[in-house]
């Protein structure tokens, strides 16, 4: 073990953490005002249910062994539940840093994937619902698709598709569950007709300076080590970052006249996802390309809610599931050999949409199929009543801003 | 001339603001509000102290229309603002001695 | 006794008030409002939707003046007010039948 | 029917209500305003610069009543916000000629 | 000196101070809008005042030499005054990292300590008096019991407890500093007559995040080291915050119908506190028994201030103490051999229960005294006119939220 | 290469982005509400913009060898453009971490230096000009003042001046451009006659608290290792803002009978500026009287904007500019060689007042000029009603603040 690994990788783990609340803010800021403390209340409860659940089962089932079906591995099993037998060794995992510091910056990707999806159901869902429905996605969804990809299963180990950050694991299996779970949801009352404006864009502002620094301990602490590819990576979601918020507000300059601070924080996330499979795999220049890409069809994507008539309140699926795949594609593409030893080809786009594919079909179906049972079980959606008053008080009894006592 | 209030939930404001101007009135001014009536309130939970709180959040137009305007003003709220549950507000007709058009100095009907 | 109402720009309060005071007014009443009339709105844009909001912000004041002040009060606030573009604003003058000054219970003009 | 305007201090808004409320007032809508009078405002300094900001922070509630109330809520108010200084507040009567209940569409009296 | 070590010391020692503009924000956000200012401040200044007085005499006094009474250590000595013979090595701690990183970690835990008592005083404290207090406070009560537990004083030299980070020096010492100043003080006008709510919950929740993230340099620094026990620390950190948060809002949804936002950051912080003593002797299930425990009882600990009617603005008591006092006797059980080296029993429980009394006692005693003599020296409560149209006006000439200009 | 100081390096660059954010808000809290997003954007795009070009070229013309002028090195060349030779290595440096950690971990100072002079053009200036100016005062002003003092160039080669983290690099060039625009631009309307207050103090509170944590990365970073003198940096910060910090607002107690909040978090980035240019140079000792001055001296320099009759809108001048030369010049006082291998003397002084004088002059004249031609070309200046009615809206098409929806 190195202490300097260690201590990045610790470091990466708060950092992620650290992600959740930048991820609420982002979010919370986008809601009107009676529903903002909802709207953070259900990204901070992920930091409590999903931790419960991963040292209970979740990185056992994701990370300790494999259980086969057809040769290929699809679930891990359940000899490290209660994280019994962790220790303080690197005897598991076998990485120049303790397995308990694994085990804790992989809980960070757990906690945060859930909660992206919250952006697509704001405004009008059930917070019990919302716990229980992530309690069970993060178990029947997460848990495989991170088996699959980085615990040995058939993605990773198979068909070798390439995942730096989470690219699939977390952008494309939040954005393909957001998608199922606004579907069962429905759109909110006045979509498309009321104006629904932000309540406080410096706190979506704020979000997002929050999210862009714990996204170096995101994509940096996947070079699971203190090293030059660390820094690349650190490096590349930089480029990729600032190109793709800076391609929005030109995109936006030209088809509506005026750069929008929105605008630049939506297309900063944009790169952030984009990257994320590709941190270790491209150059600068590469991410630069990818953030260009990533500035451009996300801003471009924001149109699908619109061409399909889905209510996505704060567009997951423009940012996360079409700037996952753009980012899991494009590294196909755009890896250099130099960086993380593997050359972009044909070969390798095919493994990468097809990773895609994958990742796509079964996120979507099954959280279809348990939005459907949780909604016929318990009612996912709140009152209509509940609903227009605002969340905030509903739900939760709470006032969100009171500001002439 | 009569200046016409009314007492609304706030999420019934742009339908209403629509509704008047189709029936012609030219102008109005919303002001965010908290009303007391026969609505009851609501309790809100702050660290295990539960407190009522009868207040709640309400938008009050007011319209400035001449005098044979008013009665449609009032009968395009009212038609627009009720959904028939307590809560839904009320409107209030008063008299208004002088209007004056500030950028015109114009006065009376012709300020509307 | 009246009551006069200005619909003003925000950023003209304190010249307003400024000069009122001098006008002889020893009091008013100022509240954040949003107003609709033939001032253009604005077109705000949040990810690639555009909205037409036609409510502009504006401050509503409130003056209780004696009959005597009112027509100096008008003129004021008009004079100050008046830029000569859309949106300067309207006054209403509404009939008052009291006033009390709480501190001291004095009524009517003695009040103001 | 009368519209009692109250420009009142924000911290007696609760005790005021409840008074009312006990007075058989059925309703009142209150808005937060800022005031300038006789009371002195206070000053803000920010990085070395000094401001003094005449504008107090009021609450300006409103009760519509029938025409026999009208003392009580008039005295209600009175003794009730009434401490004794400066910027206790004011209160102006005003007439009113109509009042309809949107819910119900009752008008006058009935619709209080 | 190991440059990995040094590292994680590092970056500790930024994620503890930040945590004190982390708690402004928690407590601010509780707090009318007229009082915002006022709240901030007073956790600020810490950061200068403390600062300050820890450089010049307070490092020496904790962790330089022993002063003995009757053979016990009580306090150090002076010879460190100004750190004027730190150098830039590590003979003064022997630590594998330079005793100037070991100084600043430590002065972060000295800031918070006096700040968290902030909580109990709120909206209506005058800030010069606060100024003073905590100025006097951090030499005669801080000093001394971080000198007892850590510096090499009594309680963990010969009652040898243990207090991994800061149960005694931190938590029970701010909770029984905070009820002690709040009786001399006295309740807030209007206490249990009007509503009293709090002005922003989107800036408590933000304050929570900041501390739940900064948190894990609280702990996890407290080993010390970039290693396998950090690791732990930072994971036992992650699931007591998680689990108290939860059991939080299941306990408020059971007996106020509803879980609130504020409850699951409460119960986040709660679980944070109870934790910080045992996070390096116990494990994950361990973490979880704590976290859970943490979660009711600091729930119902609110109650306190209704029983016996103080006017604990905040809920110091309920959170700090309380949550403290339950962490360092839990370790006395839970804690597991394999990774502090020290296993639970009832002679463990006997010393942390005796530490526990000790500190409460002390930390009390003096802060009375303290509050007393300050108040009739200088008046420590703001006038009732200044209370009444807001501390920020009064004490600060400033205006929290200037929305309409 | 090594680990512990790698995982320093990429920490300490994640710290130094998340200043830029920090400041956004830091100065986005004392802008009146209509205008607090363009005053975040124009913070924001440097995040965008000086990416783009520092990767491109301006880290190449930075540090990638020298083109002299009579002997002087005055500027790299373009042989490290794209990064496409950066590679995983540390050969370029030759520091004992990756070049790619230490591109990006110069980066954020590029990044941070032009958004530090949005604070004078506050509430005025159109974002379309900002975004063009800060793209060619990059290339035009930081890159050659970079490269003569950290990049080989004759202030730190030839004249031998002293500039830990940035006290020419970063303040006095940010502090001397924001002068010249201001000069350029004029002041706003209302200036010195309307009441021109801070909408939202809370938000600027925050962004010091992140401010003063990212700083640690600044300093401490500049360190370039995690050893005991980056330990020495950090903890000479710490002591520089709490001392600025306090005797700022003990200097207004005496001057406005008040101590204000936003007296305390400008004292304590004045410390942070003053501490910059001399952090590893001193001791704590020698910070506390660099703290002290700053505290003071820049309080003091909030009148020069009322002498001189300029519109330096949030004081970039007095903190950043004044704050900047006295840590330079006190630097060639206090300097002790026991902690960065110099000692004060009239000598260093006098190598620190001509690096100081070259810095301020070449920046205010370049930036003259930029702001004259821009001005020209496509006008800096928003119309005035835009102005009037609040540069969100105008420049935007965006609603700060929507609470009743
Ligand atoms: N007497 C009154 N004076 C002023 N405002 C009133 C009065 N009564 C009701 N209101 C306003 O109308 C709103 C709706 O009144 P409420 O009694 O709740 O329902 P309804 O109008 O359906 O009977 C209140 O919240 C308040 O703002
Ligand atoms: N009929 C009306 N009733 C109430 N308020 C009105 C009315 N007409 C205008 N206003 C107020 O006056 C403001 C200015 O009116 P507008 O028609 O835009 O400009 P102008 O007064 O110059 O004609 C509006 O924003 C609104 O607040
Ligand atoms: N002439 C007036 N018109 C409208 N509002 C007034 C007037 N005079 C006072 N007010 C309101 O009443 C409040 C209290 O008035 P002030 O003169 O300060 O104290 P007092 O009522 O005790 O004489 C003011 O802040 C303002 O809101």
């Amino acid at each position: 073990m190195d202490s300097g690994h260690t201590a990045w990788l610790l470091m990466s783990s708060a950092l992620v953490l650290f992600m959740t609340p930048g991820l609420a803010f982002f979010y919370g800021g986008m809601v009107r005002a009676k529903n903002v403390l909802a709207m953070l209340m259900k990204n901070y409860v992920a930091m409590g249910v999903v931790t419960i659940l991963w040292v209970l089962v979740g990185a056992s089932l994701t990370f300790s062994g494999s259980t086969t079906l057809g040769g290929y591995s699809v679930i891990g099993d359940f000899n490290l539940w209660g994280l019994r037998d962790l220790g303080l060794s690197n005897d598991h995992f076998g990485l120049p840093y303790p397995d308990n510091v694994h085990i804790m910056f992989q809980l960070t990707f757990a906690i945060i994937t859930p909660a992206l999806i919250s952006g697509a159901i704001a405004e009008r869902m059930k917070f019990t619902a919302w716990a229980v429905f992530i309690a069970i996605w993060s178990l029947l969804v997460y848990v495989p698709v991170a088996h699959w990809v980085w615990g040995g299963g058939f993605i990773g180990a198979d068909i070798e598709a390439l995942d730096f950050a989470g690219g699939l694991v977390v952008h494309i299996n939040a954005g393909a569950a957001a998608l199922a779970l606004l579907m069962v949801l429905g759109p909110r009352i006045g979509f498309r007709r009321d104006i629904i404006r932000p309540h406080s864009l410096p706190l979506t502002v704020l979000g997002a300076g929050i999210l862009w620094f714990g996204w170096f301990g995101f994509n940096g602490g996947s070079a699971f080590a203190a090293d030059a590819a660390a820094g690349n990576a650190f490096l590349t979601t930089q480029v990729a970052a600032a190109t793709a918020a800076t391609a929005w507000i030109i995109a936006e300059g030209f088809i509506h006249g005026k750069p929008t601070t929105l605008g630049f924080v939506s297309g900063a996330v944009a790169g952030l996802v984009a990257i994320t499979p590709a941190a270790g795999f491209v150059g600068p220049l590469g991410a630069m390309l990818i953030g260009l890409a990533a500035g451009l069809v996300c801003f471009w994507a924001l149109r699908l809610k619109i061409m399909f008539n889905f209510d996505d309140s704060l567009d997951v699926v423009a940012v996360h599931l079409v700037g996952g795949i753009l980012g899991s594609l494009l590294l196909g593409v755009l890896a250099e050999e130099a960086y993380g030893g593997h050359s972009g080809s044909l070969e390798l786009l095919g493994r990468q949409a097809l990773s895609v594919v994958i990742a796509f079909a079964y996120s979507f179906g099954v959280t279809f199929v348990i939005a459907k049972v949780l909604d016929a079980v318990m009612g996912i959606r709140a009152a209509a009543d509940d609903e227009r008053s605002g969340l905030d008080l509903a739900l939760h009894e709470e006032q969100s801003y009171v500001m002439a006592e | 001339m009569k200046l016409i209030i009314a007492y609304i939930n706030p999420f019934r404001l742009d339908e209403i603001r629509d509704a008047l101007k189709e029936a012609g009135v030219s102008g109005l001014t919303a002001i965010n509000a908290q009303g007391f009536g026969r609505q009851s309130g609501h309790t809100e939970t702050y660290r295990g102290a539960e407190y009522e709180v009868d207040m709640v959040p309400k938008v009050r137009i007011e319209v400035l229309v001449d005098d044979t305007l008013a009665p449609t003003v009032i009968d395009t709220i009212e038609s627009t603002a009720r959904t028939g549950s307590i809560g839904d507000g009320k409107i209030a007709v008063l008299p208004v001695e002088d209007v004056i058009r500030i950028r015109t100095g114009e006065r009376g009907n012709d300020a509307l």
